[in-house]
């Protein structure tokens, strides 16, 4: 995982598992770098749940975890897509995780 | 010796810091005493300030007691799970050699008697306990 | 079923009384640390005869009450206190 | 943790006003761990515990997370057992209209069964 991404003229520090260390710092190029990280190519169907993750976040300071994700996802975009294996086809294995990351959200609680 | 009909496994919480309650003290010799009855330590669970019991960088008078010494040593000796939680530990600068590394901090401060782990421990211990006690 | 509360802190806290509003015939009180101070002063709140008092002696030495104790409530040492906890299906603190 | 498989309930009782300690967000931190590891939930706020509830807080002027937006999503959780006491409310002038988040609204007595019927209770 590098410690850093550029985009443009601008160097963007990420922690050590590839979370953006200032959140300000994120925008669509930056989601599109981090997920290039993952080895995600960002689709439409990523993007509509980086979109809700974010406005989620705006509302809530939180990052939620793997059964509130999918709860969310449920509650706003379908029983279809509010489902654990959907997410994982997404995001992999810890969707959660990676989708918190790829949205510029703070890792969620690792008390969780 | 206190004879124990049965044997019941305890977890004991802490959630305040030595020196500023009693709640610390309290629960070292609550301890104690579970184990001298011959009753068992599921685990101890250091949370919000109780994580201050786990510091090895603690310098206290002669004639004052040591309550993270304390701790220490009966943790060692009874080979008790100790955990502290995590997010509770590392914005108090509650450090073990994995968070050191990984916010990259060049120090360490944990008592290597505890370690650093989840709140899903706690649930864990609720789950797995016949009795749960906090302290703070 | 049956549970242990104990209280930890002093009578101006006012924590016995919400925990006495919560509490159920058969359950018990255990007064450790400042919630010992409650053992001084007889006070409606102990007249409760559904729910039996305890306070941990330790606590009561170090703080000058062994011989200011009321008689009504018992006196336990550390020991005494795990067995309650053990005689106890749950346990609440109110800290 | 594959060793969790048992479903217990666990309440929290939540007594503290929020930012003036942290013990309002130590409870929530609880609840939501014993939620994602799927055991039952009793949320109960009482005392100055119910001022965590109250609308229109914005803790970004004292720069600190408003702690009723995190409350919010509980449900998300699964945490759907949330009781607020009535007599704390009473004390303190409030009424339901005045509160951020919908639950249950109970007596004292309700409060007891509910702590009564708990395999274990963290009451901060």
């Amino acid at each position: 995982m590098k410690n850093s991404i550029a985009v443009g003229d601008d160097i963007i520090n990420l922690d050590k598992e590839g979370y953006l260390r200032q959140l300000e710092d994120w925008s669509e190029e930056v989601a599109n770098l981090l997920a290039k990280q993952e080895g995600i190519t960002l689709q439409q169907t990523h993007w509509e749940l980086i979109h809700l993750l974010r406005s989620f976040y705006q509302r809530h300071q939180l990052s939620p975890a793997n059964r509130a994700l999918v709860n969310l996802v449920k509650r706003e975009l379908g029983p279809e897509k509010g489902k654990s294996a959907y997410l994982m086809g997404l995001f992999g294995g810890s969707p959660a995780k990676i989708s918190s990351k790829i949205a510029g959200l703070p890792k969620p609680d690792n008390c969780l | 010796m206190y004879g124990a009909i049965l044997n019941v496994k305890f977890t004991v919480v802490v959630h305040s810091a030595p020196y500023s309650t009693q709640a610390a003290a309290s629960a070292y010799r609550f301890t104690k005493a579970l184990l001298e009855q011959g009753h068992d330590v599921y685990r101890l669970f250091f949370f919000g300030d109780g994580v201050h019991n786990t510091s090895k960088l603690t310098v206290v008078a002669q004639d004052d007691t040591n309550w993270q010494q304390q701790w220490d040593k009966l943790i060692e000796l009874q080979k008790l799970d100790s955990v502290v939680c995590v997010t509770s530990a590392i914005k108090r600068g509650i450090i073990d050699e994995a968070e050191s590394a990984r916010h990259e901090l060049g120090a360490v401060s944990l008592s290597s008697s505890s370690e650093i782990s989840g709140l899903g421990q706690l649930i864990d211990a609720t789950i797995n306990s016949d009795r749960v006690i906090n302290f703070g | 079923m049956s549970t242990l509360h104990t209280v930890s802190k002093a009578p101006s806290f006012r924590l016995l009384e919400t925990c006495l509003s919560i509490i159920q015939a058969g359950d018990a009180v255990l007064f450790i640390e400042d919630g010992v101070y409650h053992c001084q002063q007889s006070t409606e709140l102990l007249r409760n005869s559904e729910v039996k008092f305890y306070c941990l002696r330790e606590d009561l030495i170090a703080r000058g009450l062994i011989d200011r104790k009321l008689d009504t409530i018992e006196t336990v040492n550390t020991q005494g206190f795990v067995d309650l906890c053990v005689q106890h299906d749950g346990i609440v603190n109110w800290f | 943790m594959s060793e969790i498989n048992s479903s217990k309930t666990v309440s929290i009782i939540s007594r503290q006003a929020p930012y003036g300690s942290n013990r309002a967000h130590q409870s929530l931190d609880i609840a939501l761990a014993a939620a994602v590891f799927e055991q039952a939930v009793n949320y109960i706020f009482m005392g100055d515990g119910v001022y965590q509830l109250l609308g229109n807080q914005n803790a970004t002027s004292i720069q600190s997370k408003t702690l009723v937006n995190a409350l919010e999503t509980l449900d998300l959780y699964g945490i759907e057992s949330i009781f607020i006491d009535s007599q704390s409310l009473r004390e303190r002038n409030l009424t339901p209209k005045d509160l951020a988040l919908n639950a249950s609204i109970v007596s004292r007595g309700e409060i007891a069964k509910i702590v009564r019927a708990s395999d274990s209770v963290f009451n901060l």
